[in-house]
């Protein structure tokens, strides 16, 4: 791997900050569609979405 | 008695922690301010790190006052200062608990973001603990000094306009001794120590005459 | 336009973005993978900067992103308010987060890559500045929508903050140009121009179109979570109204 | 069914019954902003009873019931507590008033629990107080997601987390429907029986047998 001379560290440093934001976007959005995605089945299973509306117990 | 200190305490973080509870408002109106001045004054950088953490107080302190006038309202409005006054927990304790509440959500963060601000303003390293250090410790008062503001202001309908009039004198003092002991880590004659220990002084001052001051302007309105 | 009206129903776009999405991932991952190999390993050191314009294969995708991803939303803004297109303020509030976090990219890398450059980390170079201007315009535009909760007022308000914003960014570009040529004398940072080395020019672009589908990857999923928490709301609305129905029934 | 076990519940625990406390005013009047709202009102309100306060707006309910939470001063005459030691009569009051007393941003329990640790005098906890008025389903709903008539019923729980002799409801069955009504009028009557006193500002009557009609103004 070539050296990266003198300034190394701000190269790195770069692409660390470019990998921890993007990862943490990343991880916020997957996290926020399966916790909706849970929520939406949850509330479909207890018959919210059906019209019916029956009786709950 | 405590237990009802830490209630309110915990749903004011957790208000302010909510969506709408504009928690971080404060700190994106600092990074709006510190991103302001420079275009006011040119990019040359040898002059702004003259006067780098004026700036930085400055905008601290005006951040502080923009989210204060809520600190009441919101309670006065949906009848909730009605119950705070209903509970056994003396009114001062009652102010003192949201003021807190107010500084951990406003004062705090300003302070732990003022040195990646001062990069902005090319403050030197060395400045930047003393900038952190002194706003750390001063911007407690600018809470309390303001609390006092927002309970007089409560009941008002714009009472959000008249508080950092109201307030923003009282602060003086604060900013001075700030600014003061922020400056000496840039060289000159002043030492760090003497201001630093005065803003420390003013601020328990104005912990304790600020938090009577707004329960005696609280009991007022009605 | 006819297939923007059908994606306009949600199920559908559902369905349709479940099928785009393990594209859009690939094509990214291997377009990153592949740009950020002749990045580090095949393009030549810079003979001026020497190693730091590896930066510059970051930084500048992001600042093009930054700009895309406010475009969209100007365009997503156009559609709540002149067409009414249900998802339009979906993909407008799902686009803000992303498009912030690249302009901050930007910023940070331009940073981090000043540093050695000119020996601090900030200089108000005139393309960076228009860039940490445009970071301020997002998160008011975020402030905004976390402070509106009901999502269908919210969304023609933040469309409008976003349409005058988009006009607002060429003024600000050629505004922040002035005041900076009228204060600095020429800047030095003139990496990046269209003259660069070809052998730099084919990693940037095949590195900007990776970011870009990794962008769009996270924009669907954006969208396909606003969606479903917009139904999760109505539905517990509906359903505490239904059970609260039911109870007065059973009381009486 | 849920709510009506909770309902038990909620009747058994304040069974336990209050220390006797009188509240009983002599020739008090009331100016607010130079107008005189009401003059010399003699009244006194003892454990088990409840008082309807009747007339029409602006005829000075809720100033007298600001009058008794000490947020307004009398304009003359004199407002004595008996029963309770030294304890300021504010520790011993419950107030509903117009505004519900909940954030929005809060769920129905939250908001229900910080009642609870701030006032004191533990009652029911907060998911059994919301079962005995009807809401046991809303518990971890934000407030803002409710209807006008829930959110006052989750106002009126409050009654229940916390333990204080003396009501004070300002037009408490606001936007309530009957069937809420009719279960307001249960909570009532257990606090009556449990040596608790109420005074209610309402426009049309209280429900309660034990309730006596008190008209301010013409």
């Amino acid at each position: 791997m070539s050296a990266f001379g003198p300034h190394a560290g701000y190269i790195l440093t770069a692409y660390a900050s470019v990998v921890m934001i993007l990862g943490g976007l990343i991880l916020m959005t997957w996290r926020d569609h399966r916790a909706q995605r849970l929520a939406l089945d949850a509330l479909e299973q207890r018959g919210a979405g059906r019209r019916s509306g029956k009786a709950l117990s | 008695m405590s237990e009802a200190f830490l209630a309110i305490l915990k749903r004011d973080l957790a208000l302010a922690a909510r969506a709408g509870g504009g928690g971080e408002l404060a700190l994106v109106f600092f990074l709006t301010l510190v991103v302001l001045v420079p275009f006011a004054l040119g990019p040359d950088l040898n002059l702004l790190s003259r006067i780098g953490p004026a700036i930085l107080w400055l905008g601290a302190l005006l951040a502080t006052l923009i989210g204060l006038d809520r600190l009441f309202q919101g309670d006065e409005e949906d009848g909730s200062l009605d119950l705070i006054r209903a509970s056994a927990l003396p009114l001062e304790l009652a102010v003192l608990a949201k003021g807190l509440a107010h500084w951990l959500t406003t004062g705090l963060p300003l302070a732990l973001a003022a040195p990646l601000l001062g990069l902005l303003v090319a403050l030197p390293a060395e400045a930047m603990l003393p900038v952190a250090g002194t706003l750390l410790v001063g911007t407690p008062a600018l809470s309390f000094i303001g609390a006092t503001g927002a309970a007089l202001t409560a009941g008002l309908k714009r009472g959000g306009l008249i508080l950092p009039i109201l307030v923003a004198p009282l602060t003086v003092p604060v900013l001075i001794f700030g600014v003061s002991a922020s400056n000496s880590a840039l060289g000159g004659t002043v030492p760090f120590l003497t201001p630093f220990l005065i803003l420390c002084a003013l601020s328990l001052a104005t912990l304790v005459i600020g938090t009577i001051a707004a329960a005696a302007a609280l009991r007022q309105a009605d | 336009m006819a297939s923007l009206i059908e994606l306009a129903n949600p199920t559908r776009f559902m369905r349709l973005s479940s099928r785009l999405l393990p594209w859009f991932v690939g094509a990214a991952a291997l377009l990153l993978a592949v740009g950020f190999y002749l990045a580090f390993f095949v393009a030549p050191a810079d003979y001026q900067q020497g190693e730091t314009i590896r930066i510059m294969f970051v930084h500048v995708p992001a600042a093009w992103l930054a700009l895309m991803f406010y475009s969209m939303m100007a365009v997503s803004a156009l559609g709540t308010l002149v067409w009414r297109h249900p998802l339009a303020d979906v993909a407008q509030k799902a686009a803000a987060p992303i498009g912030a976090c690249f302009a901050l990219i930007c910023l940070i890398t331009g940073a981090l890559w000043g540093k050695p450059m000119w020996g601090t980390y900030w200089v108000w170079d005139a393309r960076l500045t228009s860039v940490l201007v445009l970071f301020l315009i997002y998160l008011g535009i975020m402030a905004l929508w976390r402070t509106l909760d009901d999502p269908s007022r919210a969304g023609r308000a933040v469309a409008i903050l976003t349409l005058v914003g988009f006009v607002n960014v060429p003024i600000i570009k050629f505004s922040v140009d002035w005041w900076n040529t009228l204060h600095q004398p020429a800047s030095v940072f003139r990496a990046g121009g269209p003259t660069i080395h070809p052998a730099m020019l084919w990693p940037l672009l095949i590195l900007a179109v990776g970011f870009t589908l990794l962008a769009l990857a996270l924009h669907l999923v954006a969208m396909r979570a606003e969606i479903m928490r917009r139904r999760v709301r109505t539905l517990t609305i509906f359903e505490a109204e239904r059970l609260d129905r039911l109870a007065a029934e059973v009381a009486i | 069914m849920a709510a009506s076990d909770a309902r038990e519940d909620a009747l058994a625990l304040t069974q336990i019954s209050y220390p006797p406390l009188t509240l009983s005013a002599e020739d008090l009047a009331c100016r607010r902003g130079g107008r005189l709202v009401f003059e010399n009102l003699d009244f006194t309100l003892g454990s088990g009873e409840a008082i309807a306060l009747t007339g029409r707006n602006g005829a000075g309910k809720s100033s007298l019931i600001a009058m008794i939470c000490g947020r307004l001063r009398p304009a003359a005459g004199r407002l004595r507590v008996t029963g309770i030691g030294d304890a300021p009569l504010m520790e011993q009051i419950h107030l509903v008033g117009h505004r519900d007393g909940l954030k929005t941003a809060l769920t129905a329990r939250e908001n229900l629990d910080f009642v609870q640790a701030l006032l004191g005098e533990p009652g029911l906890p907060a998911d059994e107080a919301l079962a005995a008025i009807g809401l046991p389903h809303v518990a971890a709903l934000p407030v803002g997601y409710l209807s006008a008539g829930q959110r006052r019923r989750v106002a009126l729980a409050r009654l229940l987390v916390s333990r204080r002799p003396l009501w004070l409801l300002d037009e408490p069955a606001s936007a309530l429907d009957t069937a809420s009504q009719r279960m307001l009028v249960g909570l009532m009557q257990s606090h009556l029986d449990a040596g608790g006193a109420i005074l209610a500002a309402t426009h049309g009557p209280l429900g309660l047998e034990a309730a006596r009609e008190m008209r301010i103004g013409p």
